[in-house]
């Protein structure tokens, strides 16, 4: 199931994200307050290469990291067919990456007129 | 003694759990109970045993859901208002009532290259080591293993994922890791590193939760780990 | 009739306990393109006693100490009974085989700072030579083993019960070995080039006994039924200190270890009083048969426990100290539920070892062409007592031993041999003759076949108390052979197999009492009230058994004193009997 | 209903990890939507984030930080126990993960609702 190179994949993607992921909390943290505004948001992170690089990575790694924590668990919980795994796993990771970068790009350049 | 005990025992031909009363006794450990069941109440109940005292590692099942050494599980310690459920060890093939194959387990410890690879013979004289050598200790930490099953019993990641090699046999392995005598260390981490390799060990736990003898598997496959992902680096070895 | 699978190999091996393993290992490496199956009555690795070994193994590794001497301690022990070839072998080929076990095998011996072997104490010996892991020696050696076997080219056929040896038509060799496949409850006949027998005795005739329950002298009954000689086989070994827990726990009679009373252990009776020194200045650290008889005279004098035995304290030495010292015996303790560290535990003697067995040679040859024995069920090597630390040694070597002469005589054998068929069916039958009964509770035979052993051919023997026995064992016989079980089932059916436990149980226990009847002595393990010397070692003799039609021929032979003779030493001139205790 | 072999800490660490992991990966493609929204339709965003005015919709937010916050320290922790020296104290360091999260995802909730 799991081998060597997957498992590394996923811890080294997993490490990239946490501080990805504690930035990620502090920043809504401190944004909740007072109530959420898209204006708001858009105003942060629009234009800003920071933010690109930032939300940007964790989609990349979030992508890989989730596609092989799903893989396991669809054939360790639901005994999914082996041959049946790499697909799921692709597709999980391509619906993160696409969904993902389109959030970003919206969240950071659309904007921006680049 | 006072009242009996209500114990409910896996029957394989009915595949359900059947009914019998046994009489409570002081000093009264669940292979006690089985056998009195077999011996005075049902003749045709099946299960294993060998030593008697922890040593065999034969006698394992569940017992009120949990896998123990029967041998040495006293009833005191288990019983639950005065009721018991006894069952077939987890993650292994029933042969019959209370006794698994165990095949499986035995095949998947020599999977992972749980064997000794000698570099020397019976005419050279013996490696010296220090028996507090961290190496040493290291190695010496996992040995104590009676290939009971229990750990692999306990193991969710054995349930889901067939492949996986389970607690016991990695903790061998890892064991072989820190033996300086042995002379397969590349073989063996490959072994490790396979499908069923120590990385689909979740860290449940459960291992070193039920190990009868206070191993720690967990311990020793996290080792694995580590010593596969130096590996992948190309750190060498630790 | 039942029908019988049939499958041929060319070395078959009975038993995984040390013998049985290195046998294969070795057969394997002597013979690699030899078919080895190796066929077991539990499964491969855990059954049998080498696993339970705790003690540790006897070699002398030099340091002061040399075969010669480990030899003179054998041979002293044995009361000069032994076969001198044989224990010399043992003595030699164990230091091969202990760097084998350390270098080959992987096995993890415990270490003294300097690196080097470490080596204790153990009673009876005048040299710490004992190599050890810990107190759970056996389950390294075994461990170590069983990875060896299971990852090499050899068949294993577990949960198979050996139940007759199949000569050939003149009965002057093997031709196989007729087998219960427990799991199925099927028979299984095996025709082999070579058999090994190394089922490994085990006296569990007696109410209190140490081995593992799947050793009920199946091969020794087996060795009798075909012909072959049986020797010294009223020397049972009785361990002081076995558990006592009442009848209804299996953990009764398993042992208590030696260490306990060396470090300070003492044996008390109900009266709270030290008795062991009302028999033997020693008192508590006396040896293994000194201790038991003292116990089991106190037994008689009833001051006994409430489970009729006596107790061994260890508090006094402070709780702690006794948690720290004897971590293992603690734990097992209070898993039965007794306080050993800080309370008392009561023991009682119980059956460790049998010294008895078929009759082979240095060479684990018998008198069956084909037919090998090593282990516990090849006799001769201990005479009339085995020093703890050398049972281990003996497997671990002869197993080896066979496993080669098996292997390079597997060469020259060209083709199987064909069975008497005839002897293939009185088998069947035999094994097959408590279907036909009504059913019955098979246990309470087996107490009183126990009760029986243990009163009148235990610790301490008499003629009377012997005669006694035997009448008690033909009854035994009758109300076995009434006894039913229920042929529904026959797969797993422990319960038949407790009745063919109880029939080689009491075909063995018959010839323990027409031996110990006639060895009108007292030597090592064997004891008679009426005749408490031990007689002349210049003329000692041992018995040997053998079928005669439905009953046993015991006889008498004289020991052949091939390398040292009684009063004689093979150590040089000026050493020291002893050097225990020199280097404190 | 827990079966009897599972009920202890570490599993129970460990199924919080699957579980938060598993719903983390089913959350996050909707949360990408959302955002991408900043692209497609501005006004249905600041709808949405509206909506983060609910009671109920801050609880489910605030299960969301926990279990994000719960699956990064759970997977420190395991990066921990599998690559520092093993330390016998897994126990306490499950139950701090799970302390941890509670303690950031509380704060959001408060700045959150204040
Ligand atoms: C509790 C205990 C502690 C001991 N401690 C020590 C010690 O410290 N030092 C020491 O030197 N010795 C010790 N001994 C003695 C030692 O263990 C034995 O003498 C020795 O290991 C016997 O080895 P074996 O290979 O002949 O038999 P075993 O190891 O007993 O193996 C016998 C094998 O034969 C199989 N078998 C039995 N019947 C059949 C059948 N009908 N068909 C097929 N297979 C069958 C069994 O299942 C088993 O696999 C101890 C013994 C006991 C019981
Ligand atoms: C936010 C997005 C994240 C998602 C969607 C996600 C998803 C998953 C999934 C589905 C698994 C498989 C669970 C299993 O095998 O039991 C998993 C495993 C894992 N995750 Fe995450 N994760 C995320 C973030 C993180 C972060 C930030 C970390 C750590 C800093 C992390 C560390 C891990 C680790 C170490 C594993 C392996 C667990 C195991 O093998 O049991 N993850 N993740
Ligand atoms: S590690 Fe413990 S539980 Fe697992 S097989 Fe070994 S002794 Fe049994
Ligand atoms: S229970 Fe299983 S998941 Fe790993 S820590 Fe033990 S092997
Ligand atoms: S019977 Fe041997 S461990 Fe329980």
């Amino acid at each position: 199931m799991l081998t060597t190179r997957l498992y590394m994949l996923q811890r080294i993607t997993a490490l990239v994200m946490a501080p990805l992921v504690l930035g990620h909390l502090a920043v809504m943290i401190y944004a909740v307050q007072g109530g959420l505004d898209a204006a708001e948001i858009l105003s942060r992170t629009q234009g800003s290469i920071l933010w690109l690089v930032f939300y940007g990575s964790f989609v990349a790694a979030v992508s890989i990291h989730a596609a092989i924590g799903v893989r396991v668990v669809a054939f360790e919980v639901l005994g999914l067919n082996k041959r049946i795994l790499p697909i799921v796993a692709w597709c999980v990771f391509l619906a993160l990456m696409i969904l993902g970068l389109r959030a970003v790009y919206a969240v950071t350049l659309s904007g921006a007129g680049l | 003694m006072s009242q009996d005990l209500s114990v409910s025992v896996w029957r394989s031909e009915t595949n359900a759990f059947q009914e019998f009363a046994v009489p409570a006794q002081k000093n009264q450990t669940i292979l006690d109970v089985v056998s009195w069941i077999q011996a005075n109440s049902d003749p045709t109940l099946s299960y294993r045993f060998a030593c008697r005292v922890g040593m065999c590692g034969s006698c394992a099942m569940m017992v009120n859901g949990e896998p123990r050494w029967t041998c040495r599980t006293h009833v005191k310690k288990v019983l639950k208002s005065n009721n018991l459920e006894i069952g077939p060890l987890r993650n292994l093939p029933v042969v019959k009532d209370l006794a698994t194959d165990m095949d499986p387990f035995f095949d998947k410890w020599v999977e992972a290259k749980g064997v000794f690879e000698s570099t020397k013979t019976r005419h050279d004289d013996m490696e010296p080591i220090i028996p507090d050598a961290p190496e040493r200790m290291a190695a010496s930490a996992a040995i104590e293993c009676i290939n009971c099953a229990v750990c692999y019993a306990a193991c969710d990641s054995v349930s889901g994922n067939a492949e996986y090699l389970g607690p016991a046999a990695l903790n061998r392995a890892w064991s072989l890791v820190n033996d300086v005598r042995d002379g397969a260390y590349e073989e063996r981490l490959e072994a490790a590193s396979g499908a069923g390799g120590c990385h689909n060990c979740h860290s449940q736990g459960g291992c070193t939760a039920y190990c009868p003898n206070e191993l720690n598997p967990s311990a020793s496959i996290a080792g694995l780990k580590k010593e596969t992902s130096r590996n992948w680096f190309g750190w060498g070895r630790s | 009739m039942m029908t019988v699978e049939r499958h041929d190999t060319d070395i078959l091996i009975l038993g995984s306990g040390g013998a049985g393993l290195f046998a294969a290992l070795h057969a394997q490496q002597t013979a690699p393109k030899a078919r080895i199956t190796l066929a077991v009555k539990g499964l491969v690795g855990k059954s049998g006693c080498t696993r339970m070994v705790q003690g540790g193994y006897n070699v002398s590794l030099g340091r002061g100490d040399s075969v010669e001497r480990h030899f003179m301690d054998t041979i002293n022990g044995g009361k000069w009974l032994p076969n001198q070839d044989m224990a010399w072998k043992l003595c030699k080929l164990a230091v091969e085989r202990i760097h084998e076990l350390e270098n080959e095998v992987g096995c993890f011996f415990d270490r003294n700072s300097d690196g080097s072997l470490h080596q204790k104490a153990f009673a009876g010996q005048t040299f710490d030579r004992t190599v050890h892991k810990g107190d759970l020696t056996g389950i390294e050696i075994i461990s170590r083993l069983m990875e060896q076997v299971l990852s090499r080219p050899i068949d294993k056929l577990q949960e198979h019960r050996a139940i007759g040896l199949i000569p050939t038509k003149d009965g002057a060799a093997i031709s196989g070995v007729l087998f219960i496949d427990m799991r199925t409850g099927r028979f299984r006949f095996i025709r082999a080039k070579t058999v090994l027998m190394a089922t490994g005795g085990g006296p569990t005739m007696y109410k209190y006994h140490t081995p593992s329950g799947d050793k009920t002298m199946d091969g020794l009954a087996m060795a009798l039924r075909a012909g072959l000689q049986l020797r010294d086989m009223e020397m049972v070994q009785f361990h002081p200190t076995g558990l006592l827990a009442g009848d209804h726990t299996r953990m009764t009679g398993t042992v208590l270890e030696e260490g306990l009373r060396g470090a300070g252990g003492e044996l008390h009776n109900s009266h709270g009083h030290r008795f062991m020194f009302d028999y033997d200045p020693k008192g508590d650290r006396a040896t293994r048969d000194v201790v038991s008889r003292g116990i089991y005279a106190e037994m008689r004098k009833n001051n006994i426990s409430p489970n009729g035995g006596v107790y061994i304290s260890m508090s006094h030495l402070g709780p702690e100290n006794v948690r720290n010292k004897f971590p293992g015996m603690v734990k097992r303790c209070a898993d039965s539920g007794f306080d050993l560290a800080a309370g008392k535990v009561e023991v009682v003697p119980t059956a460790h070892y049998f010294m008895g067995g078929v009759v082979v040679d240095e060479n684990t040859r018998t008198a069956m062409e084909g037919f090998y024995v090593a282990g516990e069920d090849a006799g001769g090597a201990h005479g009339s007592n085995r020093l703890g630390g050398n049972g281990v040694a003996n497997s671990t070597v002869y197993g080896g031993v066979a496993g080669e002469v098996m292997g390079q005589d597997v060469q020259n054998i060209t083709a199987l041999r064909d069975p008497d068929e005839t002897v293939l069916e009185e088998e069947i039958v035999r094994a097959m003759r408590p279907l036909s009964n009504k059913p019955t509770l098979i246990q309470p035979l087996r107490t009183k076949l126990q009760n029986a052993m243990w009163e009148d051919v235990g610790v301490m023997r008499t003629a009377t108390g012997l005669r006694r026995g035997a009448l008690a064992l033909d009854t035994i016989d009758d109300e076995l052979m009434m006894l039913g079980v229920d042929d529904g089932n026959l797969a797993f059916n422990l319960t038949w197999h407790d009745w063919l436990n109880l029939r080689s149980l009491t075909d063995i226990s018959k010839t323990i009492t027409a031996a110990a009847l006639t060895r009108e002595d007292s030597r090592g393990a064997h004891f008679r009230e009426d005749f408490p010397e031990a007689g002349a070692m210049e003329t000692s003799t041992y018995t040997l058994a053998k079928r005669d039609g439905d009953s046993v021929k015991i006889t008498q032979q004289e020991v052949d004193f091939t390398i040292v003779k009684p009063g004689e030493t093979l150590l040089a001139d000026g050493e020291p009997e002893t050097l225990v205790g020199a280097a404190q | 209903m827990i079966k009897p072999h599972r009920n202890h800490p570490l599993w129970f660490a460990f199924l919080l990890h699957r579980v938060s992991g598993v719903v983390l990966a089913l959350f996050l493609p909707v949360h990408f939507y959302v955002l991408a929204l900043a692209l497609t339709d501005p006004a249905g965003l600041n709808g949405f984030l509206s909506l983060t005015e609910n009671i109920w919709v801050k609880i489910a937010e605030f299960g969301l930080v926990f279990l994000l916050a719960a699956h990064m320290l759970g997977g420190l922790r395991l990066m921990a126990l599998e690559w520092l020296p093993w330390s016998d104290r897994q126990k306490t360091f499950a139950v701090t993960a799970v302390a941890g999260a509670f303690a950031i995802s509380c704060s959001f909730f408060l700045s959150a609702v204040q």
